[in-house]
């Protein structure tokens, strides 16, 4: 068996970086340990660069386990454009911060090696593993500040509920195995469509979508999200809100539309109904929230039920439906890692120096700083889902999806959508009322936020806007999701 | 002279004009604008001059002259036009609104001396000429609406000319709202009847067509029923008619001036105008008649009474302008077309008169109440003999103009075949005795008497005696335009009438059983006074007797010496007048009527018995008791239901603000998001911090999430 | 029943026993002997299930380096070795949920394999298992490479003492939490409370105004 | 220029306001002058050209899109840059650009607190874009990013600028339209995919005379309307209109009134109407009833108001109740009074609210009872403007205000397609109800004059002394002043232009 | 041999490692809870390669297996790893008293 290495290049790419991220940061002393990010960020642009490389190819390789297409290319890209971004802004946090920058970048693009994996992965035992690279690294990243009380019970209660989630998937994945004698997506997706479905497959899937539920956060596998989030390190708490939870969407489309496809009629209604939940939820406890991560945390868990909807629409069977389901999906999380990493730079950038982080922190921070605050606001209102911002085609990609085959439940996946949007607003406004309208207590110095800080929130504001003008550039979904089968 | 016809725009045009460049360049000038109106208007008179010469020279009936332009499209191919109608009822109109509004602007120029906003007071006297001559001119109702609704404006806005001082702001507001409550009916009714109108042509409004229309049968009894009842709504509060005259007294809070031109002569006559313009419409539906001729006769009579008891001179003209509007609208709902606009015609120059008199008298003691008067023949002899004529004309002494006008009104009772003729004409009748009689009352206690005033009274200044003086002469020369001394083809009412007037059938009579024939109808159903009212020979036997009401009975046909009314008319003017002599022959009320019994008096009324029988048991009763119930009724009942209907609209006001919108609808939407609020601070007890009970809560998600799923299939 | 399905239910009863113990025993140390038995339980059960590469590996990785990894932990963290309130409020919580999924799952995988038996019992055998580790599935193998590494390192990171790139042992700090109320007032009750936790934290804490001069300097 | 080619004249009067805010973006905010200066220069530019672009339209033509650019946008959901012009569109367009420079000019001499008119100025032209792309954008998706556009510098001007209770006032604004418009985004979608029109072009879906069945459009205007009532706003959903305008500073209160509320019934008008005329006939007696409801209702609550600019606002809940009146009726008439309530109502309200502000600049309150009269006597040209433009507002011949309210009821009495033998009682009984509307109306617009500018200014402002009418203010109004006479005397102005544009849409819309 | 004798058995393990999850303070217990629902995912699919499916080709059961017993030691370590941390800063390993943040 030929290995196919072109299609496995980002992967490899990554890999080499971490190690050589960890043997630099071996031999670095003091304030040379800086360069680790530098390095990173190199090895960052080369993966992008073979990523980019395999646009519009198609390849399968490792037995089928791992395909490359552009729906995959894609979500590389995605990742990429991400970890770029989180090293953006985690320049200074650690550097300042005297934590472990090595260990950090390295456990950074380890668990970013697991991310490109998940949407090439065609085997219950590949996604189990990516997703575990994944958890495991981002695990220790939430305990990076090891004195820190809030550290160390983030990372507490995010092992926890993490293990205890995958190992209810595992319970699942052993169930399926059961059924259909393999772990192949799409040998099960053939042995499911053939077989009847017994009520125990049905509830391993079920437990399946729990370890996936618990990476993108859906309610009832959430809590952990906002007490990880404010506990870890700022650009972890972006990590975990952003990439991992891209991740966990990676592998539930590869578990849901291909192994599952002919269950889909069983298992999107409850899909939907734990959209419905999750978005009601998170923006209902997102209301009471004084602290800026946790209501970022919260809101997030509200992002990833508007993300859910599109799941709720799947049809076995119904290639239009379903194609537009997963183009929703992969437009949401796009909009969604520019708009919602924007947030936590901004975020990062107000807490560095001064820890401030509730709300009323914000006060007055268009006077302290014009820049961040525009970009907050400009954040938020995307978030929102608002024009002239990306977070509005995000919406409308899954209201689009809802108007494909209208059903009632699709109109009532719409219905919550809207009035969650709205309620979304209450909270956005607050924080967008507070740094705009509000004064700064007398005495605080404007904020400086470094450089590399500044040009990702620039890079990514103007990306917002520009995306919220001309959504097309982030790629003609039309042509790609088709390739999501195969 | 055809010329003057086709250019009758310049009439209303020249105000317009004068309007804006007093608004403009009025404090600049050396009269402050006011010499602008003056000219303007006397040149807008000599054109009406000329406008009327050519109408009633011309061949009756004239065919009327219309020229209108496209004003704007108004969608589905449908215009408003803007345009001009010129027939004789224009052209009469014309003459009195320019010639009345001339002699009040010449008069204000010494009237108003020294006011603060004397120019602001000219550009509206023009503007609200102009606005008058809008609705006069006006060749579709649209524009009608839009002339009615600026006389409305410069009304509001000339009452409380006087702004400063509260009551006149009331009285302004009062006006404008009772007057735009009728226009709800005018919107309403010009809206319903141009309904009937869409296929007709372009613009829907136009009233020629509406009446020619109206006048070939081609639109429904329901909708000119319904149309011409809301415009006569209109009507009812725009001239005053009870119930809503309530703002007409009122409005003297106004300057005096203001008083003659807008709440006497003009606008408020622009009901019966508005009326006698639709008249072949109206004329199609007996209810309307009758509708407005009880409406007529009840204010005619009853206005009449109230104003027996004002000590406010301006008070007692306006009740007595509400009276006579009344005469007017019972004559139009009688058939009285003709009588009508005859009535308004005349009223317009004595009631003119007489309020310009008033207001020299006002000017001369700085009081509008008559017991601070008295013995003012003396000191103002010019006013003094103006106001008499002014008097005698509204009293209806023979051969003035009031008793031309008001026996045609009465006679137009006494021949209309149902039972509101003979209602008009006997309530008329004794109207006529009520009206002679407070004006007797007026002129006793004014210019008789010893003087009560606080200042030594002095005659008015040219400006303002010659106004009066006038109208003096009109007040008694208009009445022989109508009077029979014209021959049959050529007499006011040839003059005024139009070919769709003269020529159209009115089909009520012939469709309903109670009428089957003038004479036999007219019998049964009027009785006595008009047993010969049918005959043909007052008619202008046009229509077919029996088959249908003639043009003729509208048209009431040319005015001939009635002698029995005539007779009639003089002795209740006698009687009126002697007995108010018997009562305040001395200019003082207080004192004992008995100890000055003037000539007069005892002419007519020789027994003292008599007197103290007909003072204490027909005066006393009336005037202290009918008259004050009228007048209660007026000021406390009628008012109040106005006022009560203000105030219950502030309470919905209220309430619908403060419950319904702060409440219910605020409240529902706010509702919604506190409990939003509600829940989730209910909800976030959830996320305790205790890792352990997320698992469990995590693994009872699980649970549920298996078995419902586990059930799906 | 076969003689497999007798030794299975011998085995089965051993490991399900060691499991109920491990999870119920007040006694820290005892616990983690129970577990030890519970993974040696388990590793006959694949030994029953006739895969013995897998019962080898089970018995190597889990008895061999886990439960000492356990006992170690156990040490490290000084837990008081002895009886002690090791449950906690949860417990009621915990048997009505775990015992719930219990009778959810059983049912359904009686319905599902109620009836399902296999004549003879074998698998794949190590050669076998060998070959398709370096054929079919070398990538995860590989990848697991990677987060063998990634937890290594990390695990080192997180339970090394020295903390930072300055090598000096920092004071434990806490971020400022802000002004979240139910957090500061939990922190205030327990400082009042004397809770030793909370003193502990608050030597440390430099607190909300001690984060904020600095943001000033 | 050619309307048929010069499609680049729209798009750059579009785009220079907010090419404008970028620019003074680029001023220090120190040079306070400055900066209020560049912005009458943008928006005097921008009105320039747009005043051009209106000589240079063919009024011969106006029922057919001129200066169209339509050019690829989206191409993943094949959304266009489509802007074009029509008689509909011209003079709402128009209006925008000339409030807007009105505004600017304003601003040179009020800005209320904080100042800071870098931020106010270009909020005011990022505003306007977006105002006047949603009246020539003709394309559903372009068309919905126009509309969204408004919500974020509106939303700002009234929480920053505004009153005491801005903050609940902007997010209540905000919350409200953005909640309903989501609505029409699913409506718009639906139209797409579900009736199987497969474009947004509103010119196309408009000429495929319906799209779907007589359920999909009732269900789908149901959707729009919610959308655009909001918007107008109807009642019931108008409550986040009064504390938006009490609130909001004079220049957010007058675009409010001038130009934001107009975008609702323009969006029937150009949307609903004639792309989904089945849904539309089966709603119009709801939405006459609603109109209607709003017109006696608006004016109750006017009657109750203790607050000027509240009064005003509820003023226009009625207004654009007989706005809505006219659409109700669905017939040519009814639009083309629709459209001039629309230009009336915010030419009349936007003015009002100018004055509502300044007056709020000299007495620092906006109760009645407060400034408790003598206006006249203290500001004798300050009230003789309230009093005309109040007049005007109530509907008085002559004034702009009066042929939208009278046009309205008169289409109303015969409306159109099969509507007058279903529902002609119904349809008299709304016209009489309107018509009553007018004199409550007229009761609170006399009443509030009454009040504020006659008799004797109270003890507490009689040594007070009140500046009369300033020279910015009298250059910032005098426009509006002679467009609000300008409209009563020459209704062609606005009817004229729409007249074949108007024929053109309604001939969509009943066959 | 009975197939679901080995998956009743694995369900069990599962339960009881949830329970002790929940219940259990000592964190170093809940540790040995989370090993016992690994493992019993193991008893699975052992017992679903070798009874149902011993001739597949890719070996996929016990490979999994292997997998999840390479990942759980991971685990293990990270997991230890946390909580030597917390002991440091926090002077316990009881679960139930890291609830600083919540709501």
């Amino acid at each position: 068996m030929l290995i196919d290495w072109v299609a496995i290049a980002p992967e490899i790419a990554l890999t080499i970086t971490a190690l050589i991220v960890l043997g630099a940061d071996l031999s670095l002393r003091g304030e040379a340990k800086q360069l680790v990010n530098p390095l990173a960020v190199v090895g960052t642009l080369v993966a992008i660069g073979f990523t980019l490389y395999l646009w519009g190819d198609e390849r399968s390789t490792f037995a089928g386990q791992f395909v490359i297409n552009d729906y995959a290319v894609l979500f590389k890209l995605l990742f990429l454009g991400s970890l770029l971004a989180i090293l953006g802004i985690s320049w200074r946090f650690f550097a300042e911060g005297r934590y472990f920058q090595g260990e950090y970048y390295f456990l950074l693009l380890t668990s970013f090696i697991g991310m490109l994996l998940l949407p090439s992965a065609r085997d219950l035992i590949l996604l189990f593993i990516a997703l575990e690279t994944v958890s495991i690294p981002a695990f220790v990243m939430a305990g990076l500040r090891k004195r820190d009380l809030y550290s160390s019970e983030a990372a507490m209660k995010f092992f926890l509920i993490g293990v205890l989630s995958v190992a209810l998937m595992l319970f699942g994945m052993s169930m399926v195995y059961g059924f259909t004698g393999t772990t192949e997506l799409a040998g099960i997706a053939e042995a499911v469509g053939e077989g009847e479905s017994v009520p125990l497959l049905l509830a391993s899937v079920m437990l399946i979508f729990v370890g996936f539920g618990f990476k993108i956060s859906a309610v009832p596998f959430h809590f952990w999200a906002p007490d990880t989030y404010a506990g870890s390190p700022m650009p972890v708490a972006a990590m975990l809100a952003v990439a991992s939870k891209a991740a966990g969407f990676a592998g539930l489309i590869a578990v849901a539309f291909i192994a599952f496809e002919p269950l889909a009629d069983v298992w999107a209604p409850v899909l939907g109904v734990l959209a419905i939940v999750t978005m009601t939820v998170g923006n209902l406890f997102a209301l009471q929230q004084r602290d800026v991560i946790r209501l970022l945390a919260y809101s997030s868990v509200a992002q990833a039920g508007y993300i859910l909807v599109p799941f709720g629409l799947a049809q076995s069977g119904h290639l239009a439906v379903n194609d537009a389901a997963i183009q929703a999906v992969l437009f949401y999380l796009v909009a969604y890692a520019v708009m919602n990493i924007g947030a936590f730079g901004v975020a990062i950038a107000v807490n560095r120096r001064t820890g401030m982080r509730s709300i009323s922190d914000y006060a007055g921070l268009s006077q302290r700083s014009p820049l961040l605050a525009l970009a907050f606001t400009t954040f938020l209102i995307s978030l929102g889902g608002a024009p002239p911002t990306v977070g509005l085609w995000a919406k409308y990609w899954i209201l689009r999806a809802v108007a494909v085959d209208i059903t009632p439940f699709g109109i009532a996946l719409a219905v919550f959508l809207i009035i969650n949007s709205v309620i979304a607003f209450f909270y956005y406004l607050r924080v967008i009322r507070t740094m705009w309208m509000d004064d700064a207590p007398a005495g605080l110095p404007a904020l400086q936020p470094g450089f590399n800080l500044s040009v990702v929130v620039v890079v990514l504001m103007f990306g917002t806007v520009l995306l919220g003008v001309l959504p097309g550039l982030a790629g003609n979904f039309a042509d790609v999701v088709t390739l999501a089968g195969g | 002279m055809d010329w003057m016809l086709d250019y009758a725009w310049l009439v209303p045009a020249l105000p317009l004009l004068s309007a804006a460049l007093i608004a403009a360049f009025g404090k600049l000038m050396p009269g402050k604008g006011s010499e602008l109106g003056v000219l303007s208007l006397a040149v807008a008179f000599l054109l009406s001059v000329g406008i009327a010469w050519e109408t009633f020279t011309a061949p009756a009936p004239m065919e009327p002259v219309e020229h209108a332009f496209e004003w704007s499209p108004l969608g589905g191919g449908f215009v408003i036009e803007l345009g001009m109608l010129v027939d004789g009822l224009t052209a009469m109109m014309f003459l009195l609104v320019t010639l009345v509004s001339l002699m009040v602007h010449i008069y204000s120029r010494e009237y108003m001396q020294g006011e603060p906003r004397f120019t602001f007071f000219f550009a509206m006297l023009s503007l609200f000429t102009f606005s008058m001559l809008l609705l006069v001119i006006a060749n579709n109702t649209l524009q009608a609406i839009i002339g009615w609704e600026l006389v409305g404006l410069c009304s509001f806005l000339l009452i409380g000319f006087y702004w400063e001082k509260k009551p006149n702001q009331d009285a302004a507001n009062k006006a404008f709202l009772v007057t735009k409550f009728g226009d709800v009916g005018l919107i309403v009714g010009v809206i319903v009847l141009s309904v009937p109108m869409f296929g007709a042509s372009g613009s829907p409004f136009n009233i020629l067509e509406l009446n020619q229309a109206a006048a070939d049968g081609a639109i429904g009894q329901g909708t000119i029923v319904l149309g011409m009842l809301m415009i006569f709504l209109a009507c009812v509060s725009k001239s005053g008619q009870m119930p809503l005259h309530v703002w007409l007294p009122d409005a003297m809070a106004g300057p005096t001036p203001v008083s003659a031109l807008i709440h006497a002569a003009t606008m408020v006559t622009a009901g019966i105008f508005l009326l006698a313009r639709l008249y072949p419409v109206m004329a199609q539906s007996l209810l309307v008649m009758s509708v407005v001729a009880v409406v007529g006769v009840i204010t005619l009579f009853f206005a009449g009474l109230v104003a027996l008891v004002q000590d406010d001179l301006k008070k007692v003209l306006a009740y007595s302008t509400v009276s006579q509007l009344g005469y007017m609208m019972a004559a139009l709902g009688v058939g009285g077309y003709t009588a009508g606009i005859f009535h308004l015609f005349t009223h317009g120059f004595f009631k003119a008169l007489l309020f310009l008199g008033a207001g020299s008298l006002i000017h001369a003691v700085h009081s509008n109440n008559m017991s601070d008067m008295g013995a003012m023949r003396k000191a103002m002899p010019h006013t003094f003999w103006t106001f008499i004529v002014g008097s005698i004309a509204l009293a209806g002494f023979p051969l003035t103009a009031g008793f031309f006008s008001k026996d045609e009104v009465l006679v137009a009772g006494q021949y209309w075949p149902y039972a509101t003729g003979g209602l008009v004409f006997w309530v008329g009748l004794a109207a006529a005795f009520v009206t002679a009689f407070y004006m007797a009352r007026v002129c006793f206690l004014v210019f008789w008497g010893e003087s009560r005033s606080h200042h030594p009274p002095h005659e008015s200044g040219r400006q303002m005696v010659a106004p009066l003086v006038v109208l003096a002469i009109l007040s008694i020369a208009s009445g022989y335009i109508g009077s029979p001394v014209w021959d049959d083809d050529n007499n006011f009412g040839t003059w005024t009438a139009t070919p769709v007037l003269a020529e159209a059938d009115y089909p009520f009579v012939a469709d309903d059983e109670l009428g089957t024939g003038l004479q036999g109808g007219g019998e049964v159903l009027a009785g006595g006074a008009q047993g010969q009212a049918g005959s043909a020979s007052v008619l202008a036997v046009e229509g077919e007797e029996g088959e249908g009401l003639g043009a003729g009975s509208i048209l009431h046909g040319p005015p001939s010496w009635h002698l029995d009314v005539l007779l009639m008319a003089l002795a209740v003017f006698l009687a009126a007048v002697a007995l108010a002599w018997r009562i305040y022959g001395r200019g003082k009320p207080e004192e004992d009527p008995t100890l000055n019994m003037g000539p007069l008096t005892t002419v007519l009324v020789n027994k003292y018995g008599f007197d103290d029988f007909g003072y204490r048991y027909i005066v006393v009763p009336v005037r202290d008791h009918a008259a004050r119930w009228a007048s209660w009724s007026s000021n406390v009942v009628l008012d109040g239901i106005v006022a009560g209907a203000g105030k219950l609209t502030r309470d919905a006001a209220m309430t619908t603000y403060r419950v319904l919108d702060q409440k219910v609808i605020d409240g529902g939407v706010n509702g919604a998001a506190f409990s939003a609020a509600w829940w989730s601070e209910r909800l976030k007890r959830v996320q305790s911090g205790d890792v352990q009970r997320y698992a469990a809560v995590l693994v009872a998600g699980v649970i549920v999430l298996v078995v419902v799923f586990a059930a799906a299939r | 029943m076969t003689g497999h399905d007798l030794a299975f239910l011998v085995v089965a009863l051993v490991t399900g026993g060691g499991a109920l113990l491990t999870v119920t025993s007040k006694n820290l140390v005892h616990a983690a002997l129970f577990l030890a038995v519970t993974l040696s339980g388990i590793a006959g059960v694949f030994l029953v299930l006739a895969a013995d590469f897998v019962a080898l590996v089970q018995l190597v990785v889990y008895v061999g380096a886990v439960a000492v990894l356990f006992l170690f932990g156990l040490m490290l963290t000084r837990a008081p070795i002895g009886r002690e309130a090791l449950d906690n409020q949860n417990r009621g919580l915990g048997i009505a949920v775990s015992g719930g999924l219990f009778v959810v799952l059983s049912v359904l995988v009686i319905g599902a394999f109620g009836g399902t038996t296999a004549a003879e019992v074998g698998g794949p055998r190590v050669g076998d298992i060998g070959m398709v580790i370096f054929n079919t599935w070398v990538l995860p193998f590989e990848v697991l490479s990677m987060l063998l590494l990634a937890a290594l390192i990390g695990a080192i990171l997180l339970a090394r003492r020295e903390t930072g790139d300055s090598g000096e042992e920092q004071a434990p700090t806490r971020i400022d939490m802000g002004t979240a109320p139910s957090m500061e007032a939990e922190r205030m009750a327990r400082l009042e409370g004397g809770d030793d936790q909370a003193e502990l934290t608050a030597g440390g804490d430099p607190g909300p105004a001690a984060g904020r001069g600095e943001g000033r300097a | 220029m050619d309307p048929q080619t010069a499609g680049w004249a729209l798009v750059v009067a579009l785009f220079l306001p907010l090419a404008g805010a970028g620019l003074l973006a680029l001023i220090p905010a120190r040079l306070d002058q400055q900066i209020r200066r560049a912005a009458v220069v943008i928006t005097g530019v921008s009105f320039a050209l747009v005043a051009a672009i209106t000589a240079a339209f063919d009024f011969g033509d106006a029922g057919t899109l001129q200066f169209v650019t339509d050019v690829s946008w989206i191409s993943a959901i094949d959304a266009n840059f489509h802007v074009a012009i029509d008689g509909i569109s011209l003079p709402l367009f128009f209006l925008t650009y000339l409030l807007t420079f009105l505004c600017a000019i304003y601003t040179l001499s009020n800005l209320p607190a904080p100042g800071k008119p870098k931020g106010f100025l270009g909020l005011m032209l990022l505003l306007q874009t977006g105002m006047a792309g949603t009246f020539v954008a003709f394309d559903l998706i372009l068309f919905f990013i126009f509309w969204e556009l408004v919500l974020v510098p509106m939303f700002f001007m009234i929480g920053m600028w505004g009153g005491p209770r801005r903050e609940y006032a902007s997010v209540k604004f905000f919350l409200y339209t953005l909640f309903a418009s989501i609505f029409m985004l699913v409506a718009f979608l639906a139209i797409y995919f579900q009736a199987g029109a497969e474009t947004w072009s509103i010119p196309e879906l408009s000429a495929a005379a319906g799209v779907g069945g007589t359920t999909f459009q009732t269900w789908a205007f149901l959707g729009i309307f919610f959308g655009f009532a909001v918007k107008v706003p109807m009642w019931p959903f108008h409550t986040w209109l009064p504390d938006a305008h009490t609130e909001a500073p004079t220049v957010g209160s007058v675009l409010l009134a001038g130009v934001l509320l107009k975008m609702g019934t323009y969006g029937f008008i150009r949307i609903a109407l004639p792309i989904l005329p089945e849904g539309a006939m089966r709603f119009a007696p709801m939405i006459g009833v609603l109109a209607v409801i709003g017109i006696i209702y608006g004016s109750l609550c006017c009657l109750a108001q203790t607050d000027v600019k509240r009064l005003i606002a509820f003023s226009s809940v009625g207004h654009m109740g007989f706005v809505m009146l006219g659409i109700a009726a669905m017939n040519e008439a009814g639009i083309q009074a629709a459209l001039f309530g629309n230009i009336a109502h915010g030419v009349i309200t936007g003015m009002l609210f100018f004055l509502a502000g300044s007056m709020h600049e000299r007495y620092h309150t906006r109760e009645i009872g407060v400034i408790g009269g003598g206006m006249l006597v203290k500001m004798p040209k300050y009230g003789v403007l309230l009093t005309y433009v109040a007049v005007a507002s109530l509907g008085l011949p002559g004034l702009a205000g009066f042929w939208g309210e009278f046009a309205a009821m008169w289409a109303a009495i015969s409306p159109g397609g099969d509507l007058g033998d279903a529902y002609g009682g119904l349809y008299l009984g709304l016209v009489i109800f309107a018509a009553i509307g007018t004199v409550l109306t007229a009761g609170y617009f006399l009443w509030l004059l009454q009040r504020v500018n006659l008799g004797q200014p109270p003890a507490r402002w009689a040594d007070e002394p009140l500046d009369d009418v300033l020279r910015i203010e009298w250059v910032s109004w005098v426009p509006l002043l002679l467009l609000i006479l300008a409209l009563g005397v020459f209704p062609r102005l606005v009817f004229g232009v729409q007249d074949a544009a108007v024929t053109n849409l309604m001939s969509f819309v009943t066959g | 041999m009975s197939l679901v004798g080995p998956l009743l058995l694995a369900t069990f393990l599962f339960c009881v490692g949830i329970y002790g999850v929940i219940a259990r303070r000592n964190a170093v217990l809940v540790l040995m809870s989370v090993e016992l629902m690994l493992n019993a995912v193991n008893i699975n699919l052992v017992a679903f390669q070798n009874l149902l499916f011993p001739a597949e080709a890719a070996v996929s059961g016990h490979l999994f297996a292997l997998f999840i017993i390479a990942v759980a030691a991971a685990e293990v370590g990270v997991g230890l790893a946390i909580v030597l941390n917390l002991f440091r800063t926090r002077a316990t390993v009881n679960v139930d008293d890291v609830d600083l943040m919540r709501w």
